[in-house]
C-alpha cells in the first residue's frame, strides 16, 4: 500500500494549479462563470494545450491517462480554483466514445466540445426511466441540465431504442434545440430538445458504457469538491485565526474551534473515500464505491459550505468573498449525476440481494 | 391548559384572514409566493395598505397610531400575512424605531416621526454593524464628537438592508471612550440627505442587493436628533433586542413554506413517483412539520409567558435559534426535491423553460439568501452564549 | 389560549412527585426495577390510593381525569422519579374497557393488575400484521414484550378474528404462558405465549379501540420522557457548576455551554409537542399528533441521554450515578410503542393521499 | 497511489488468517461474537495461545521478544483478529506497560518484567485518572514521597480497568509540587500485593464489573520500580498517548460489528419484510459502510505517513473521535434493529426465549456500555482540543 500521488500526476496537478492560480483566478473566474457563454475559449484551448484533456483519456485512446487517479489529480486542482469550464464532459465522453469504438482525438485536444445529455427532468440520476426515445436514426425527447450544453458541438445522447433498451447517440448540437442558461455556481448548462433530430448510433445497448460514464463523472466530482474543500478549509484557518472579536482571533473560542476540527475530520474522510472510489475504477464494484464516493461528499461538501458561512460570519454572505462563490459550487455538485440521497440508496438496494 | 383559541381570538383570526382576502394583492402574494424580489414600490404598496387599516405599527399602542394589540394577536396577525404570502413589513421604521422613540423618544422626536413612519413618508434603515463588529456591538467604532449643537459623525456602518430606499437611518454611534466599551454609545437619527454620506451596495451571495455599507464623513446632525441620554445607546438596543423583535422564530414564514414544499413533492416526480410517496422525501417532511408544529407551541407558550410577564424573557433566544434552523432545513429540502435543475440561474433562464415550477425558480437563490438569517440579528453562536449565561446560569 | 396546568391536575402532580421523592428515591427504585418482579406491590397500592391510576380515566368510567392532560401530568411526575411501577398499562387499558363497555373499577383501585398484549416479536408497532388468532374462544399465538405482563392477572390481547379483523380479547393470566423477565432500563415485561388459551372476546372489531390505546400510552411515554429529560437536565446543569476541570468549573468551557443551549431548545421542543398531542386527544387528528410527539421525543430523548452521559464523563458510565438509570430509561422507550423512525414513516404516508 | 496489498503483504495476512483458523478456539470467538463478558480465563488463554506463537506484544521489536512488525502489518493483524471474533489483547501490559519499559526502563526493569508479560505471568493495570482529574491528568494528587529507597504512596485512582484480574499496576503519581503541574509527575510500577492497596469494583451503567478504583494508604514501593528519572512521568504519559496506541480507530470492531449488523438486518423480520430490505433501515447501513469505508482508508494514510515520518501526528486523535462515533452509530442501529426486545436484560430471560437472535442479547448493554469510548483514553472533547491546537494552530 502506498498513497503517494505518482511523480507524472503529481507534476501535471502542480502545472495545472499554476496555471489556473495566475490565469483563473477569482475574478476572472467570476465574470467567466455567470454570464454567457459561461466559458473562456482561450484558456480552455491553454487547459487543452497544457494535457488537461489528455489526462482523462488512456493511451490506447490517445491520451496519456484515464485511471481513476488521473481524474482525481485533475479535477482536485480544477476544483481548487472553482474552474467552471466544462471538463466535466471531456471525463465522461471519453469512456462513452472508447466503448463506441470512435475517435477521441478532438475530444482530447479541445477542439471539438461535447455534451454528455443522459439526465432527464423527472429521472435526473437514475438510468432506467429514460423517456427521450430513439426511431429510426431520429430522436425525440428532451434532456434535461446538459453541462456544458450551450457551447457543445456535439452531443452524446441516452435514448430508448426500439427494443426498449438505452442506447448511446451522437447528435450534432447544430441539429438540436439548444436552451442555454448560467448555473447559480458558475458555469454553463442547457436544456436540449429533440424533435425527430437526427442522430447517429454509437452503442446499442450502453448501459454499462453509460453507467461507467456516470462513474467517471461523479468520480470526477468528488475530486473537485476535495480541491474545493481544501481551499475552503484555508481560507476558514486564516479567517479564524485574523479575525477579531471581544478582543480577541475568533480562532480562540472553544465552540469555533471543535467546529472547525470537525470539518477537518469530515474532509479527510471525504478526501480518503474519493481516494477509494479511484481506486476502484478498473474493477467489478467500481459503481458501488463511486455511490459511496458521492453519497459522502455530498454530505461532507455541504456540510463544509454551510458551516463556513456561518463562521465567517456576514463576509461570507457577500458576492465578493470568494468563500460565498466555493459555497455555492460545494452546495450544488451534490445535485450533479446523483445527490446523496440517490447513492446511498442505490447502495441501500444492494444489502436486500445478499440474504 | 387550552390550547384552542378563545372566541375574541378567533374572530380577530377572522377579521385578518377577511382583510388579507380583500386587500393582498395578488401579484405582491404571487412575488412573495414566488419568492421573487420585490421592489421599493411593491413594498412601499402594501405598507400603504397596511396603514390605512391602521396595522403598520403592530407593536404601538392605540395612543401613538398603532392598534394595541396583545402578543397573541400580532402572532395570529403575523401568521395569517405569512401564510397568506403577504410581504413582510419592513421593519426598521413600525417595529424597530417606532418601539423605542415611544419608548425613550422625545415628545418632539415622537410627534416628528412617528407619524412619518405611519404614514410612510420616511423609510428608515439601520445602522448598527460596522465592518470590525458584527455580533460585538460594543467595540463599534463610528463616533459622534458633540460640537456646539451638532453632532459630527465619521465613521461606517455595514449590512444596512433596503438602505437603498431610505431616507432616514437611525445609528449606535460613540459618544464616548470612557469606562466599559457599552457605556459611550448613543443613539442617534440622522437624515440620509445630510451631506458626506455615502451607500454603497453590497452585492449577497446569491447576487441580489439588499444591504449597504454606509460611510459617514463630517457628517453634521442636530443634537436634538438624539434619542435619549447620551450615552443610553445600548440601554436602548438591548431594549429593541429584547422587547420588539416580533416574530423572530418566523413561524409564519416556514408554515407557509412549508405547504409550498408539500405541494411542491407532490408536482415533482422522480422516476414515475411523486416525491410526496418517497418515503425517504416524505420522512424528512414529516420532520420538517412536526419540528414546526413544535416550535409553534414553544413560541406561543413564550409569547403567553411574556404577555404575563410584561417582558420576554432570554427564551427568545431559542426562538430565533430553533426558528432559523427550520426556516434553512425548509430551503435546503426545497432545492434539493428539483434536483438538478434547482442551480439554473434565475436570471440567464430562457422563457418557459419548465425545467422547475415556476414559483421555485429562486429556490436555491432563497436558500443561499437563508443563511444570512443564522449569521445576523446576533448570530446563533451569539444567542448560544446568551442562554448560557442568562437561562442555564454557566 | 392559555398554558398553564389546571389547579386540579397541578394539585395532583405536586402530591405524586412528593410522595415518589419521599417513598421511591434512587436506591429503592433501582432495588424494585432491576429484580424480579420488578415492582413494588405496597407503593404500588400507595399509588392507586392516591389517585393516580383513576387520574388516568374519566368520571364516567369512574375515574377523574382521563384527558390527554391527566395523562400528561401523571407521567410526567413518573417520569422525574423514573417510577418503574406499570402504570402503563393502566393507561392503555382504560381506554379499552370503555370502548368495550367494561367495568373499570378493578383497574382503578389498583387491585386487579392488567396487561396490554398488542405487539409481536414481528410486527412490534403497527397494527396490521398481528399473527396472533382467535378461533371459537381460544387463542393461539405469541404476544411480545408485554410491559407489566410478569405480574398481571388479566391480559387484553390483541388478536386476529375469524373475519380477518383485530379483536380485543381477555385472558386470564392463569390460562396463558407467561414468561417474565426485567428490562435494561428498569421494570419488568413478558413474554406471552398463547396456546388455545380460554379467552373471551371484549369487541369484535377493535382497530379504533385499540389504536386509541396505543395513542394514549405513546402520549403517556412522552410525558414520562418530559418528566425524566427536567430531571436530566438539572443533574446536568448541577454537574457542569460544580465539576472542576483545568481550574474552572466546566460549564464555563463554551462548548458545553453550546450543547447544553442545544439541548434545552430541544427539551422545550419536546414539551411543546407533548403539550400539543395532549391537545388534541379527543380530535380526530389525534394519532397524526401523538406520532409527530412520539417521533419527537424519541429522537431528544436519546440526544438527552447521549449527550448528558458524554457531558457528565465517565461519572455517568457507573451505576451508582443516577443519571445512568435515567439515561437508559430515556433511550429504550423510544422502543416503546413505536420507535422515531416508526412514527415518522407513519407521518409520512400522510402525505401521499392529499394529492 | 496503490491501495493494494503488496505481495509481502498479502503473504502475512494469509499467515494471520491461517493462524486465526487453526488456534482461535471457537467458544471465545462465539461470546465476542455475541458481545458476552468473558472472564479472566478466557482472556489468558487467549493471550497464551498469542504469546505462543510470538504475537502478544505486537508493537515490540524483535529483540525483545516481539515480532517486529511495521504499522501495516500491525494494522492487518489487528484486523484479521476482529473479523474473526478473537478476544482483544487486554493492552495494559503488552501494548502499554511493555513499549514505555522498552523505551524508558533501566535494563533491569526490561529483564525483570518484559519476559513475564509475554509469559503471561504479569497481569498489569493502569493507575492513571483520579476521581478529580479525568481528562485533566495534570492536577492529578496520589502522592508518592521518597522515604530512604522506598516511595511511600497515598491517594486514589479510579476507571482502573480489569483491576479485579491484576497483580501489578503502572501509575502516575506525584512526586513534585513545584513548577507547572505537568512538572511533578512520576512513574511508578507498583505490585498489588504490597499493603495498603484496596481495589474496590465499580458498576458500569449497563451492570457490568470492568473497571475499579484503587485507594493507596501509606503504600511503600522500592524506588528501584520508578520508570525513568523522577518526574518525567508526563514525557512517558505523552509518549504513550502518541506512539503506542495502536488501532485507535476500532476499524476492525467496526468491520466485524457491521457484517454482525447486515447479517441481523437480514434475519429480523418487520410487518413482513427483512429490515434490509426496508429503505429507511438499508440506507443507515449503507451510511455507516460508507464512514467505515472512508475511516479505514483514513487510518490507512496516517499509518503510512506515520511510518515514514518515524511517528503518528495529532491526526490520531482524528481516528479517535471518528472511529468512536462510527462504533457508537453501529451500536444504536443494532440496538434500534431489535425493537423493544432490545430492552430485554441479559440475565432475567427465561432460556430460549426467542425475544431476539441469541448472539444479540446483549445489543443494548453494549451500547450503553460502548458510550465510554468517547469518554476515556482522552474524550473527544479533549481530542477536538488537541487538534484545533496543533493540527489546525487555532
Amino acid at each position: 500500500m502506498q498513497f503517494e500521488m505518482s511523480d507524472d500526476r503529481q507534476m501535471l496537478q502542480d502545472m495545472l494549479r499554476r496555471y489556473l492560480s495566475e490565469n483563473y483566478d477569482i475574478l476572472h473566474r467570476n465574470a467567466v462563470a455567470y454570464a454567457a457563454p459561461f466559458h473562456d475559449p482561450d484558456r480552455w484551448r491553454a487547459l487543452a494545450e497544457l494535457g488537461v484533456l489528455q489526462a482523462l483519456a488512456p493511451e490506447a485512446a490517445g491520451g496519456f491517462g484515464g485511471e481513476g487517479f488521473d481524474i482525481a489529480a485533475v479535477f482536485e486542482a480544477l476544483g481548487g480554483a472553482l474552474c467552471p469550464e466544462p471538463v466535466l464532459p471531456v471525463a465522461m465522453a471519453a469512456p462513452l466514445l472508447m466503448a463506441a469504438g470512435s475517435d477521441l482525438e478532438t475530444l482530447l485536444d479541445g477542439t471539438r466540445r461535447y455534451g454528455v445529455a443522459i439526465g432527464e427532468a423527472e429521472a435526473p440520476y437514475s438510468l432506467s426511466g429514460r423517456r427521450a426515445s430513439h426511431e429510426k436514426g431520429r430522436l425525440t425527447g428532451r434532456k434535461s441540465v446538459v453541462y456544458g450544453g450551450g457551447i457543445a458541438e456535439s452531443l452524446l445522447v441516452a435514448a430508448r431504442h426500439e427494443g426498449g433498451g438505452i442506447g448511446l447517440y451522437e447528435v450534432d448540437a447544430a441539429d438540436a434545440q439548444i436552451l442555454p442558461y448560467g448555473m447559480i455556481d458558475g458555469g454553463g448548462a442547457a436544456e436540449v430538445v429533440l424533435e425527430q433530430t437526427p442522430a447517429t448510433c454509437l452503442i446499442e445497448d450502453a448501459e454499462a458504457a453509460l453507467q461507467e460514464a456516470l462513474d467517471f463523472g461523479a468520480l470526477a466530482l468528488c475530486a473537485e469538491a476535495v480541491g474545493a474543500m481544501d481551499a475552503v478549509q484555508a481560507m476558514l484557518l486564516e479567517y479564524l485565526k485574523t479575525r477579531r472579536q471581544f478582543g480577541v482571533p475568533i480562532g480562540k473560542f472553544q465552540v469555533l474551534q471543535h467546529r472547525a476540527v470537525d470539518l477537518a475530520v469530515e474532509i479527510e474522510q471525504a478526501r480518503s473515500i474519493t481516494i477509494l472510489a479511484a481506486s476502484r475504477m478498473k474493477e467489478p464494484d467500481r459503481s458501488r464505491h463511486v455511490a459511496m464516493a458521492k453519497a459522502l461528499i455530498g454530505q461532507v461538501a455541504v456540510l463544509v459550505a454551510e458551516e463556513a458561512i456561518q463562521m465567517h460570519g456576514g463576509i461570507a454572505m457577500t458576492w465578493e468573498a470568494p468563500v460565498s462563490h466555493y459555497a455555492k459550487r460545494l452546495v450544488m455538485l451534490d445535485a450533479q449525476l446523483g445527490d446523496r440521497d440517490h447513492h446511498l440508496r442505490r447502495l441501500a438496494a444492494g444489502y436486500a440481494n445478499q440474504g | 391548559m387550552d390550547l384552542s383559541c378563545s372566541p375574541a381570538e378567533q374572530a380577530f383570526q377572522g377579521q385578518v384572514r377577511a382583510f388579507l382576502r380583500d386587500n393582498l394583492p395578488e401579484d405582491l402574494a404571487g412575488k412573495v409566493r414566488g419568492n421573487r424580489p420585490l421592489s421599493r414600490e411593491d413594498m412601499d404598496r402594501w405598507h400603504r395598505i397596511l396603514s390605512r387599516q391602521g396595522w403598520l405599527g403592530v407593536t404601538w399602542p392605540k395612543a401613538f397610531g398603532g392598534p394595541g394589540w396583545g402578543a397573541v394577536e400580532r402572532h395570529i396577525f403575523e401568521e395569517e400575512c405569512a401564510l397568506a404570502c403577504a410581504p413582510r413589513i419592513v421593519p426598521f421604521g413600525p417595529n424597530m424605531l417606532g418601539p423605542v422613540l415611544i419608548k425613550f423618544g422625545s415628545p418632539a422626536q415622537q410627534e416628528a416621526y412617528l407619524p412619518r413612519i405611519l404614514s410612510c413618508e420616511d423609510w428608515w434603515c439601520q445602522g448598527y454593524s460596522e465592518p470590525g463588529a458584527g455580533s460585538d456591538l460594543a467595540s463599534l467604532k463610528t463616533k459622534a464628537v458633540r460640537e456646539g449643537d451638532h453632532y459630527v459623525i465619521n465613521g461606517q456602518k455595514t449590512w444596512t438592508t433596503l438602505g437603498q430606499y431610505a431616507n432616514r437611518i437611525f445609528c449606535l454611534v460613540r459618544t464616548s471612550w470612557e469606562g466599559k466599551p457599552q457605556q459611550g454609545i448613543s443613539f442617534i437619527l440622522v437624515d440620509l440627505d445630510t451631506p458626506g454620506i455615502e451607500m454603497r451596495p453590497i452585492r449577497l451571495i446569491e447576487g441580489g442587493h439588499e444591504v449597504n455599507e454606509v460611510f459617514f464623513t463630517d457628517v453634521r446632525v442636530p443634537a436634538e436628533n438624539l434619542v435619549g441620554e447620551e450615552n443610553m445607546g445600548w440601554t436602548i438596543a438591548k431594549y429593541l433586542l429584547l422587547h420588539e423583535r416580533t416574530n423572530i422564530a418566523g413561524i409564519g414564514f416556514s408554515m407557509q413554506a412549508f405547504e409550498a414544499l408539500k405541494k411542491l413533492a407532490q408536482e415533482v416526480t422522480r422516476d414515475g413517483k411523486p416525491l410526496s410517496e418517497a418515503e425517504w422525501f416524505a420522512t424528512r417532511l414529516a420532520q420538517i412539520e412536526t419540528d414546526l408544529a413544535a416550535l409553534r407551541i414553544t413560541n406561543l407558550r413564550m409569547l403567553s409567558k411574556a404577555d404575563k410577564t410584561g417582558a420576554p424573557g432570554p427564551e427568545s433566544s431559542m426562538l430565533k435559534i430553533k426558528g432559523t434552523l427550520i426556516r434553512q432545513a425548509l430551503t435546503d429540502l426545497s432545492r434539493r426535491a428539483l434536483g438538478p435543475g434547482a442551480a439554473a440561474l434565475p436570471g440567464t433562464l430562457p422563457d418557459n423553460l419548465g425545467l422547475v415550477p415556476p414559483e421555485h425558480e429562486h429556490d436555491a437563490a432563497v436558500y443561499f439568501n437563508m443563511r444570512k438569517i443564522s449569521v445576523y440579528g446576533g448570530s446563533n453562536e451569539i444567542q448560544r452564549n446568551i442562554l448560557a449565561k442568562t437561562l442555564l446560569e454557566l
